[in-house]
């Protein structure tokens, strides 16, 4: 997709928080499935209905190496983040859940991790975020000790870019006897995750975001709590006895994946998993922060353009106003020079109100991104003056 | 075929710093709230139908980007003075322009300008979004 | 994938009815839309998500004539048969259920149709199948008249092949005020499914069997059905407005789909409906039923092969079993010969007691199905019953 | 390496005609269920352990694939006499050599003909869901 044109320009993808690009591993291994092993797994003997079975199996323990080397049966595969934390609210939240009860979130979340819980019955109270783009903590701490049944944060916030201390939060938590639910979506692209020190509850992220393909995704859960869940869906391989009168249910995580999976889709992240562990990562990293310091300064150049306050421990994400020029009419101009960036309220509208700002710019740093991409980013923004001017 | 830098710089800029009526009506007979969820926009749209069933004055404010805000603009000239089901053709036909379902013609006036925003389909949501909210306003009469 | 080996024997893939083989044009649109405009769809304003957008909306237009001209808005895209069934008993039923309601399902469901009934908490009670393998019809009208909240039943079984009368289910359903669900996931492959003459309420079916990709799969409901539905899944792209007061959520479609679609999934079921659209499937149907009666023959000359009794409106389903030799043993022992056939219990447990079997052999037949493929299907039979003689 | 016709005539067709110890106990101390909920097998075990705490008599019943009765019908006879550590130990062992994680030895015996079956990863759960309830009963004391 990178060496394709946009509006006859050379495209300049920022706009990887959305959707990452993927390498060509990750399509190879997916055609590879379907052309020489497609089949249902988990029921046939012959051979490429094995081959999938083991590939998706295989697929679970790259993923629970990949966050730290966690049990197998406690990766859940799900569609990306939003199924996942719905699963958290209807199977663990919901069913032990009393009038009053509340969920603790945050200012800076996405609507995934704000509307399951609503949905499920509980309120929802944010843990404030300061002018500086972090959290509260002194707030949160305070919240936390009022008694909300679960804590529900972002990793990374993918308006900011911000990086939260979950460890320090999940502390927090755990003094207070509250469980944690981390949204990793635009966490795990771009940091280490260890789980088996994290101190999270569960945690759950998307493989699109993580340059792998669309419909999968990741909710990974302390053993104990998924046993003690009631499964969420019904259906095929989640069963271990079904009848009109009564049905029992298989052990974790095969409780939670309820008829066939996107088999191709896992096979598809696995791909992705691998991909990036054999990449440097903490190469990928500087990277990114020297881009991303870069970026800045670049914005900051071409005067009229307001960053929004954030601080310096970031995913890259470049979050922006041009003065005079709405969001989308500046998104929509740098289109026009194959510029791809996301205009919107990002799935943040309570962010957003809190900002004081109905919609935001933003652009985001990828290992692809380079130094090009940004100036071109810089020089259609002053196109964008003008034509405003 | 009109760029969109060609489109912004012709009339959307124009309308965008100097929206008409950009106000709230003394006694609307007519109102509602429009709204683009994927961007957050909003418009508040106010008419006042006369006794011979004409729309006398039309009203809007909100925030949103300057293709919506230009629409809107634009809109509210484009009514005085229409029948309601006029106004309501009137909605018709803009929204097949946007969709590339009709050409341009002369009934349309000067919103045939629109016509270029149906290569943008992400953006044909802005510029109907105060039509929408024109269609809802004339079924909640005050 | 047919032109591959299995244990060093060319193919001979019968298990289609458990998942398709999927044709070129599935693979090529897939990697087409990853490699040419991979981005999120609804957000962004550039060219790349653009097409992404017009790609899944213009799907939702193509499911939509396939199943006879239904109303776009009234296509959810899900991940499959089993998703679409939990969603409608989470949105639909249970949010008005009373205690002791009831589910009327059949004999011959499979577990996707009775375990997500069952977890949001009515009871299911079966139609009764008869020896024959159909429906009772009679059970049927007289069960409907006792006040069930809802008929779920299957278009054509998994087991038996037996396509079911649901237009004359229906109509009883309809003059006993019974909102009716079917499972379609066997029957879109092999029927024209015309969903504005067929009288049901709610239609779904998997991607993955209908020669699409894994990951995805559809539930059409009526418009007005699904408008009076509160949303299942909580998220991003299925709201109107947010805030930690109060949420407001999208129209149909959208306020069923949350989160992050699987876009490519999505295009490449697009592209399987369009190369079905493609072919002639009146003499694809005329193929199908010879090798179905062809296969009958073969297996019953083999000797000691036991068919289970079904009608002769059939999806090309041949289930059996084999004198002194467990279904498990015989599915092993063809996969020697490279033979993907589906030894167990299908996902019907209650039909399996219903017939006195723990588990059957079943081999389907799809449209790239060959007379060769059910000849080397009975030779491998002779040699299994060799094995165990 | 035996293919799987090869494993079905050495040993399982011969275990699944004629089963050993298919039958229940007359005063059984420990028993427990298993089940392949995937293939709808099911196995009944029961266990006779005796003053000493060495396992005396061991009985199976159910129905199931050749695999699974002749491992199970080779297990009730690899049992007798055995500790319930040494039991447990040898359910190890047994599971270790299907899923490939450890050769054949003289310490299983008979059932290193199993091995062959590592290649099968889908019928491995068929053999050890014997060894599986085996796991369970030495838990569940009557
Ligand atoms: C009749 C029937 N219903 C439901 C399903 C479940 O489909 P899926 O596993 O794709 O959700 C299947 C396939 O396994 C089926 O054959
Ligand atoms: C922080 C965060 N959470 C949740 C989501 C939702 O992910 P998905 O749409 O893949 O379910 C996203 C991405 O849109 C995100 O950035």
């Amino acid at each position: 997709m990178l060496r394709t044109t946009s509006r006859g320009k050379p495209i300049v993808y920022l706009d990887t928080a959305a959707s990452a690009q993927k390498p060509q591993a990750v399509l190879d291994a997916m055609t590879r499935f379907y052309e020489t092993s497609n089949a249902n797994i988990h029921r046939g003997v012959y051979q490429a209905s094995e081959q999938a079975t083991l590939a998706y199996d295989g697929a679970r323990e790259t993923l629970a190496s990949f966050l730290g080397g966690v049990a197998p049966e406690e990766i859940v595969f799900v569609r990306g983040t939003t199924e996942a934390i719905n699963l958290v609210a209807q199977s663990f939240l919901r069913p032990t859940l009393r009038p009053d009860d509340w969920v603790l979130v945050t200012e800076m979340e996405h609507h995934a991790n704000i509307v399951p819980w609503q949905l499920a019955g509980a309120r929802t109270v944010p843990v404030p975020v300061t002018d500086g783009g972090e959290l509260d903590l002194d707030a949160a701490r305070r919240l936390l000790s009022e008694g909300p049944r679960l804590l529900a944060v972002v990793h990374a916030s993918n308006t900011l870019g911000t990086i939260n201390p979950i460890a320090e939060l999940a502390a927090m938590a755990r003094n207070a006897g509250v469980p944690v639910l981390v949204d990793g979506a635009q966490a795990v692209g771009h940091l280490a995750v260890d789980l088996t020190t994290l101190g999270a509850d569960f945690y759950c992220f998307s493989g699109h975001k993580l340059f792998g393909p669309t419909g999968v995704g990741v909710l990974w859960g302390r053993r104990e709590l998924l046993e003690a869940m009631p499964p969420w869906q019904g259906g095929g391989d989640m069963i271990d006895h079904v009848s009109f009168e009564r049905t029992t249910f298989a052990p974790v995580p095969h409780k939670f994946e309820a008829g066939t999976p996107d088999i191709a889709g896992v096979i598809g992240l696995d791909a992705a998993v691998h991909w990036l562990g054999a990449q440097d990562r903490t190469a990928i990293a500087a990277h990114e922060e020297t881009l991303w310091r870069a970026g800045r300064e670049l914005l900051d150049a071409v005067g009229g353009v307001v960053r929004l306050a954030v601080p310096d421990r970031n995913v890259g994400i470049l979050t922006f106003t041009v003065d005079g020029a709405h969001p989308h009419d500046v998104a929509s101009l740098l289109d026009q020079d194959g510029i791809c960036v996301r205009a919107g309220h990002h799935c943040t509208q309570p962010l957003h109100r809190r900002l004081g700002l109905p919609a935001t710019v933003r652009a985001s740093i990828a290992p692809y991104t380079a130094l090009a991409d940004l100036e071109a980013l810089a020089a259609g923004l002053r196109r964008v003056r003008q034509v405003f001017a | 075929m009109a760029t969109m830098d060609e489109l912004y710089q012709s009339v959307i800029i124009e309308h965008d710093r100097s929206p008409r009526n950009f106000r709230r009506l003394e006694a609307p007979t007519h109102q509602a709230d429009g709204r683009n969820p994927l961007c957050g926009d909003e418009v508040h749209l106010e008419l006042r139908v006369d006794e011979e069933g004409r729309i006398a004055e039309v009203g809007f404010q909100g925030r949103g980007c300057a293709v919506s805000k230009a629409s809107a603009s634009m809109m509210t000239t484009a009514l005085g003075g229409r029948t309601l089901p006029e106004a309501l053709e009137l909605a018709d036909r803009f929204q097949a322009l946007l969709t590339g379902k009709r050409e341009a013609d002369a009934s349309l006036g000067k919103l045939k300008v629109f016509q270029g925003l149906a290569a943008y389909p992400m953006r044909v949501k802005c510029a109907t979004m105060p039509w929408h909210a024109l269609r809802e306003a004339l079924r909640i009469e005050l």
